[in-house]
């Protein structure tokens, strides 16, 4: 989240789209609700009608997988009815910049696509340089070549026709929510999204997040109190797991992994090391050498010289433009290439896309390490339903894992609040913390490559992992403080903008990652939590004092705010050139004429408005300036609609261009996929309830939630059930292109028909908690359903838009 | 201000339930019920000189220092004989077989042997040695004035705090002593619902919120070093320890925000948790009002 | 400047904490409950630790009770001092009791299973922990990549796989995102992903 | 003391409820009521009904109102706790009483599972329990009340839906809150049985709620038992002869199901 949970109650108009708040979010929905006792109004727009519906101002039904379709709309809407904050767009976002001549958009295709490869050639999608390389603009807006041009053009072809007539939703509707969300364009009104997977589970997913980042750029609600695009996770640390980068990807701190286009850590510092040469642009990243030499020195401690590019080489390279995503891995595992798999608090063979892939891959594996509390489907597969354990040879490990309070560490929440907790009892038995199990078996590896050597060997040798405490246990505190990072060496700090200088002795701790070296003198686990002890070793994800004095509900002495306590990211641009706040009453910084007050600033550089010192406030940006224009997507500078893989249309409304030109495409003999069949008819989504818990595996095992949520159902629309004469709780099969699943029918008038190119359109939605293991007769995965595909830039799976058949089983 | 009889409608209902759910300190607080009630008539109607003229620094209020050290504790001018006086009768019914030093009390006062405001005036520092002088006019422990004073403080205190209390309404206050006179408590509550932590302050009866897993003491925040004690059967009654500083203090949980409470009468009622935590080894944040009488 | 709480003591006189009980006979029943509690050590001893909700991400605040003798936690309530829940719990929040061991569902104990089995098998950490081992330096080691194709170094083993998870705590995280690289894995990933 | 007992009234605004059913868990949570395996009957709503271990229950319904606006409605079922209670009236033994807080207390050791205030009640409440040969029904955590703690499901809810207060205030409160409302919202459960001590803020009439009498009352049968009957019995015969004569007297078999007034 660019704000936090606390600062959803200084909304004024709150759009819920892609998310089910009140059912997921119970305690987000309640600061909803307390904007809503204060006046703001709430709005929900979603494929069906849930209890968050029931509790806001008013819901609007739309299509499944065409929210590109109608957040366009609402942009041609704030353009051409001029409803934009001129001032905060002139000044904050790359609207006046000029973009290259070469740039065109035809037919739904960006210039420099490559049909063969699926990928576009980038190079027109640049800005028009003047003599010392700084982007030529046009503070007018005029130019037909400025940014804000070529996008009003763009969604010029997003009419409220032709957006009704994609996402089935009514004129009025889309009217409705433009008028009410377009008046949060004025500096004293503040406008917030809340989404969650409604949004990322699409081939287009991080379009359509961009698509509401541009909607709150132009309307100035990005870095002010009660703004920003929020997402409501869904894990307890799924922010602090993707922080620490389990990801195929990226190295802890979204530092970028490995490839092959980078053969030494010279060429890879060159290559993602972002230059600009606008001096008023911080362009923050072009610290990144120290956060990186920072990381390799964490990790492998003294062994990381400069003589070895501080193990550079040591670390696996992806190769340039190959993926290892969940969804690439199960693909190999299922071709027979994967041997061993870890599979640490998580349950796959029910919450992974094309559960009946999934599961014939796991049948491949020579061994399964699983880690959980309770056990679950994919722990033990061998013995699922159609398995015959007595053909399955891969050797199972079940290691009992301590729950959240039987363990010390630090969580944090999506709204980048990382709190420190406590260790209550001891976990039952034989169970240990990850922690101590990751430990235990790195020792034993480690101690095996000792005695037999292998190759690589250096990099297990040489990892520092020194983090038990004295009785041999794993160790939060230690390695919280690795993270955190430390001086290696004596040295003086000297802050540039104040020329104050500061002392600093060997092992003590590093207490900003404004600090960091790129000389191997520092040690940072992860920069963006650097901070989160002081040099003196005050664990500030352990502080618990209340007090808040904006009043805003920011708290900064309540748990650490990753980057260096800064509550809402971006918070210089709630104030204008000359940092006066847009809104005194919802101020949440100032400048003083010599220092900001209030929250953290995103960046200590003065206001804009001194040429001399001053900076633009997106200092993580290399131009210094939200961008309406995004040449960092891989489907296009300007979000598109494009039709899921699976839908109901033969032809895009829009244009020629069907799906996402450059999502990848899975070609195993179980990802079939059928495309406006008359054999899948209906557009399905999927979504969990209330009462569990993602795939289930925690919450299914307690009697008191089961009773209330017992088995796998489908809501199916009244006109549809009648139409196939299914009666309410019939047993039903649900059918697509990959599996079929067998649950009851729930017949609700929360589905409706929608007009779609002139057809009628029906949807249903299942939720995905249930698998075969418990209860025995709960019915099994709903992800037998949906196909393997995901979004082009992340490779998050299209759970919410495929097609399927329903019938009376 | 619900009005008096309501207040002592309540009193004497939570008195009644106390000593029916705890027998064994039915005595106590019986013996102590007449004072309560005396104190809570009292409080009512006095009417206290200099009631505008308190001011509040909020930046010394943030480091911690209460109203009562940024203004006079008393006035010369405050009835401090009068209030003495009126409460000889409620300590006559409650404790019977100190009617002789009673009365010999109230003659000191009359003939102006016992100046109360002397010991008023250097309040708290002071005033052992007058304590002691007192004690010999009244042929008694040193025990009994040091009560009589402290109950005289209390009563005018607690006039006074209402004043104070608006003062610091939207104030933080994060210590673990009375915002509006400085002293420790002498019992807490947990709410309901929300488990919220409330002090209560024996010398001017406010109740302040204080965060959980802290001392109030010695503002120790490490989980580990603190305890917390309950008995079988009576969810309610439990104590807070601290083992940095070794102090205790009686918790009552899960009350309700729309139930009746009175601190000083469940701090007699739950006197046998004192007793318990000093056999433990924990002092007490502040001398209990029934140790006097021990 | 605090007031000490010495000075109160002095101001009631009575310093010792062991005042002489029963001088006026209201305390003798009293001390007599108050033995008999200890005695039938009724008196029960508890720590309270503040910990997060390990349910969605909204990051609500708990204090759970832990009885000193047993080491088993008996409640969990909302954390009233966290901004975030304020003290107040969702259903499934106010259900987080069902996640500690007094669900019989728990895992216990470390179980294998042999391949082609049809069962789990009770094992010890010391066993599992070098059967593990072995078998990830086998397959490791057996086609792990030096250099690609193209000869460019690569250092990797696509072979072995890692998933999970958002629901441990960072350093755990971190501990496990190094770690798997150190022994060249790529194919990394978690829920975050889905 | 027992004239000046206070008097508790829950208040359940259904526009401020989102159904998460924090209430339902923390309530079996609490009287320790064990789940029933059950089944999904095409609604979120589980149990399908009251049972003897299902003292709250939220009830999902899907209305269309008459100027065609589609609204989920969610009503938190249990007992009202009315004043002039009917099952009271009714009970032969004496196990439903009256007590202080204005709860309807249920003493089950000496009830003798009649079953007559199953069919008293004009709101359906009371469960009986086959194997216990007992009848079970929320007594609005009467020992929670006792020690000055509000209900479980009072202390559950996260959205304020359910609060608990003095009488007079709540009632006071409820009014506010339907002015502020305005629309068909309106207070229901003063009005009838002498005032209900658990009442409700509906968004729609009362006659939109399925299992909602729009204008309970004590059915003349148990009028006539308690006055003309019951001394007599408890005299002539015993308690648990007499009862069960009488009851099959009355009312025959127990499954006829008396069709009560007001109910469509």
């Amino acid at each position: 989240m660019t704000n936090h949970y606390i600062d959803l109650k200084n909304a004024d108009v709150i759009l819920i789209m892609g998310s089910n708040a009140a059912e997921h979010h119970p305690m987000a929905f309640k600061w909803i609700l307390r904007a809503k006792e204060k006046g703001a109004q709430i709005i929900h727009v979603d494929p069906r009608y849930t209890r968050t519906s029931a509790r806001c101002d008013y819901h609007v039904p739309l299509r499944s997988g065409t929210d590109i379709a109608f957040l366009g709309g609402m942009i041609n809407y704030i353009a051409s009815n001029d409803k934009f904050f001129h001032d905060y767009v002139v000044n904050y976002t790359n609207a006046p910049f000029l973009v290259n001549p070469d740039f065109q958009f035809n037919d739904g295709l960006f210039s420099g696509y490559n049909p063969e490869k699926r990928k576009y050639d980038k190079a027109t999608w640049t800005f028009q340089m003047d003599a010392n390389g700084v982007p030529m603009k046009d503070f007018t807006l005029q130019d037909p070549r400025c940014v804000f041009q070529l996008m009003k053009q763009h969604y010029s072809r997003y009419t409220l026709d032709k957006v009704s007539s994609i996402t089935g939703v009514s004129k009025e509707n889309l009217l409705k929510v433009y008028e009410a969300y377009a008046s949060t364009g004025v500096p004293d009104k503040a406008g917030t999204e809340c989404y969650a997977l409604g949004w990322t589970h699409h081939t287009t997913g991080s379009q359509i997040i961009r698509t509401m980042s541009m909607i709150q750029l132009l309307l100035g609600n990005m870095g002010i109190a009660g703004g920003g695009v929020n997402a409501l996770r869904g894990e307890p640390n799924v922010q602090g797991s993707t922080d620490h980068c389990i990801l195929y990807g990226n190295l802890p701190g979204y530092l970028k992994m490995l490839n092959t286009s980078c053969p030494d850590l010279k060429t890879y510092l060159e290559h993602y090391t972002p230059k600009c040469n606008d001096p008023q642009s911080a362009n923050f990243y072009i610290n990144y050498p120290k956060f990186t030499v920072s990381f390799l020195k964490a990790m492998y401690g003294d062994a990381a010289t400069p003589e070895n590019e501080f193990g550079y080489n040591w670390l696996p390279k992806l190769d340039d433009g190959k993926h290892y995503s969940l969804m690439h891995l199960f693909d190999k595992m299922y071709e027979g290439k994967i041997k061993g798999l870890f599979s640490y608090g998580t349950d796959p063979a029910v919450s992974s896309p094309n559960s009946g892939k999934v599961r014939k891959a796991l049948e491949k594996l020579d061994f399964l390490v699983s880690a959980n509390i309770f056990d679950n489907e994919t722990c033990s597969f061998w013995h699922g339903p159609g398995v015959d354990p007595t053909q399955v040879k891969t050797e199972c490990f079940l290691l009992p894992a301590a729950a959240t309070m039987e363990k010390e560490g630090s969580q944090s929440n999506s709204g980048r609040w990382v709190q420190w907790k406590y260790k209550a009892v001891n976990p039952p038995e034989d169970a240990l913390a990850i922690g101590d199990i990751q430990i235990r078996i790195m020792d034993t590896i480690k101690a095996l490559y000792a005695k037999e050597g292998g190759p690589n060997a250096e990099s297990i040798l040489n990892l520092k992992w020194d983090y038990k405490d004295g009785k041999g246990n794993f160790d939060a505190l230690k390695v919280a403080k690795q993270i955190n990072g430390y001086w290696l060496a004596d040295s003086t700090y000297e802050d540039k903008l104040t020329g104050a200088t500061k002392d600093f002795k060997k092992g003590e701790l590093v207490p900003s990652f404004g600090m960091l070296r790129d000389d191997g003198t520092t040690s940072c686990g992860n920069w963006i939590m650097s901070g989160s002890f002081d040099e003196k070793g005050l664990n500030k994800m352990a502080k618990r004092e209340k007090d808040d004095p904006t009043g805003l509900g920011l708290y900064p002495n309540w748990a650490y705010c990753w980057p260096v306590n800064r509550r809402i990211i971006y918070n210089r641009a709630s104030c204008d050139v000359n940092g006066k706040p847009y809104n005194p009453k919802r101020k949440i910084l100032a400048w003083t004429g010599d220092k900001w007050v209030g929250d953290v600033p995103d960046g200590p550089w003065p206001p804009q408005a001194d040429k001399e010192k001053g900076k633009y406030p997106f200092i993580m940006k290399q131009d210094g300036v939200g961008s309406l224009f995004g040449p960092g997507m891989v489907e296009g500078p300007f979000p598109e609609h494009y039709e899921p893989l699976e839908g109901p249309l033969a032809k895009n409304p829009l244009s020629n261009q069907l799906i996402n030109p450059t999502i990848e495409i899975f070609k195993s003999e179980l990802d079939t996929v059928a495309n406006a069949s008359e054999k899948f008819p209906y557009v399905c989504t999927t979504y969990s309830c209330t009462e569990h818990w993602c795939s289930g595996a925690l919450t299914r095992w307690q009697a008191w939630l089961l009773e209330m949520q017992p088995e796998l159902y489908v809501e199916i629309g009244e006109q549809l059930a009648r139409d196939l004469r299914i009666g309410n709780a019939d047993w039903v099969h649900v059918s697509s292109a990959r599996g079929r699943v067998k649950c009851r029918a729930m017949v609700t008038k929360r589905f409706v028909p929608f007009k779609v190119e002139g057809k009628t359109v029906h949807q249903v939605g299942l939720p995905f908690n249930y698998g075969w293991l418990y209860p025995e007769d709960g019915s099994d995965s709903t992800n037998f359903l949906t196909p393997t595909v995901g979004d082009a830039n992340t490779f998050c799976p299209e759970y919410k838009a495929f097609m399927v058949n329903v019938e009376r089983a | 201000m619900k009005d008096i009889e309501d207040i002592l409608q309540k009193l004497e209902r939570l008195a009644a339930r106390a000593m029916e759910r705890n027998p064994h300190s039915a005595g106590v607080v019986s013996a102590f019920r007449p004072l309560i009630m005396a104190r809570a008539r009292l409080v009512d109607s006095l009417d206290l000189a200099g009631r505008g003229e308190f001011t509040l620094d909020e930046n010394l209020f943030r480091q911690g220092i209460p109203v009562a050290r940024q203004n006079a504790w008393f006035r010369e001018d405050d009835p401090f004989a009068p209030v003495a006086l009126s409460l000889i009768s409620p300590l006559k019914t409650g404790f019977p077989d100190l009617n002789s030093t009673w009365e010999r009390f109230t003659g000191l006062i009359d003939g102006k042997k016992i100046v109360l405001p002397d010991f008023f005036r250097s309040y708290p520092a002071g005033g052992d040695d007058l304590l002691a002088s007192w004690a010999q006019l009244l042929e008694a422990d040193v025990r009994i004035p040091a009560f009589l004073a402290s109950s005289v403080a209390r009563v005018i205190l607690e006039r006074r705090a209402l004043d104070w209390a608006g003062l610091v309404q939207d104030f933080e206050w994060e210590k673990g002593y009375c915002p509006l006179c400085g002293s420790p408590p002498n019992i807490s509550r947990h709410l309901e619902g929300t488990g919220q932590r409330w002090l209560h302050c024996p010398q001017c009866n406010h109740e302040w919120r204080f965060r959980r897993v802290v001392c109030p003491c010695c503002e120790n925040d490490d989980q580990k070093t603190m305890s917390y004690f309950t008995i079988d059967e009576k969810e309610q009654e439990s104590a807070f320890g601290c083992e940095m500083c070794k102090s205790y203090l009686v918790t009552v949980l899960k009350v309700s925000g729309t139930a009746e409470f009175d601190p000083d009468i469940a701090a007699l009622s739950l006197s046998h948790i004192d007793i318990i935590m000093q056999e433990k080894g924990y002092l007490p944040m502040v001398q209990p009002e029934w140790s006097t009488f021990a | 400047m605090e007031i000490t709480r010495r000075g109160f003591l002095a101001l009631s006189g009575a310093v010792g904490s062991q005042a002489a009980l029963g001088a006026f006979g209201l305390m003798g029943p009293v001390k007599a409950y108050a033995d008999e509690l200890s005695k039938a050590n009724k008196v029960k001893a508890s720590k309270q630790y503040t910990t997060v909700c390990a349910y969605c991400s909204c990051g609500c605040g708990l204090i759970c009770s832990v009885d000193y003798m047993t080491g088993k936690i008996f409640n969990i309530e909302g954390d009233p001092e966290n901004p975030i829940n304020e003290g107040s719990l969702c259903a499934k929040g106010a259900g987080f009791f069902d996640l500690t061991e007094a669900n019989k569902h728990r895992l216990r104990k470390v179980q294998y299973r042999a391949p082609y089995s049809d069962k789990w098998e009770e094992k010890d950490w010391d066993w599992a922990l070098n059967r593990i081992a072995r078998l990830t330096k086998d397959a490791r080691d057996k086609d792990f990549v030096v250099t690609n194709e193209k000869g460019e170094l690569v250092n990797r083993t696509e072979s072995v796989a890692h998933l999970g998870s958002s629901n441990i705590d960072n350093e755990e995280c971190w501990l496990i995102s190094m770690s798997v690289r150190s022994m060249g894995l790529v194919y990394i990933d978690h829920q975050a992903r889905v | 003391m027992k004239e000046h007992k206070m008097e508790y009234v829950k208040l359940i605004d259904t526009t401020l409820c989102t159904a998460c059913r924090g209430c339902q868990v923390a309530c079996k949570q609490w009287n320790e009521n064990p789940a029933s395996k059950t089944q999904n009957h095409g609604s979120y709503q589980n149990p399908q009904d009251l049972e003897w271990n299902t003292w709250t229950l939220i009830r999902f319904q899907e209305y269309t109102d008459t100027d065609g606006n589609f609204k989920w409605l969610f009503r938190k079922d249990g007992c009202m706790h009315c004043t002039d209670a009917a099952c009271v009236r009714a009970c032969p033994s004496g196990a439903l009483h009256h007590t202080d807080y204005g709860v309807v207390a249920h003493n089950r050791e000496i009830c003798i599972g009649c079953k007559a205030c199953t069919s008293a009640c004009p709101f359906d409440i009371p469960r009986y329990n086959k194997t216990t040969e007992k009848i079970y029904k929320c007594d609005l955590c009467y020992d929670r009340l006792k020690n000055g703690q509000p209900a479980a499901c009072v202390k559950a809810c996260i959205t304020g839906a359910i609060t608990m207060g003095e009488k007079e205030t709540m009632i006071k409160k409820a009014y506010d809150r339907v002015e502020k409302l305005g629309g068909k919202a309106v207070v229901y459960g003063d009005k009838f049985v002498g005032g209900t001590h658990v009442m409700y803020i509906l968004s729609e009439p009362p006659a939109v709620y399925d299992k909602l009498p729009v204008k309970p009352s004590v059915p003349m049968s148990v009028i006539l038992w308690k006055n003309l009957f019951k001394p007599f019995t408890l005299i002539g015969m015993g308690a648990i002869a007499g009862a069960a004569a009488l009851h099959y007297l009355i009312k025959g078999p127990h499954e006829v199901h008396e069709k009560k007034e007001g109910e469509e």
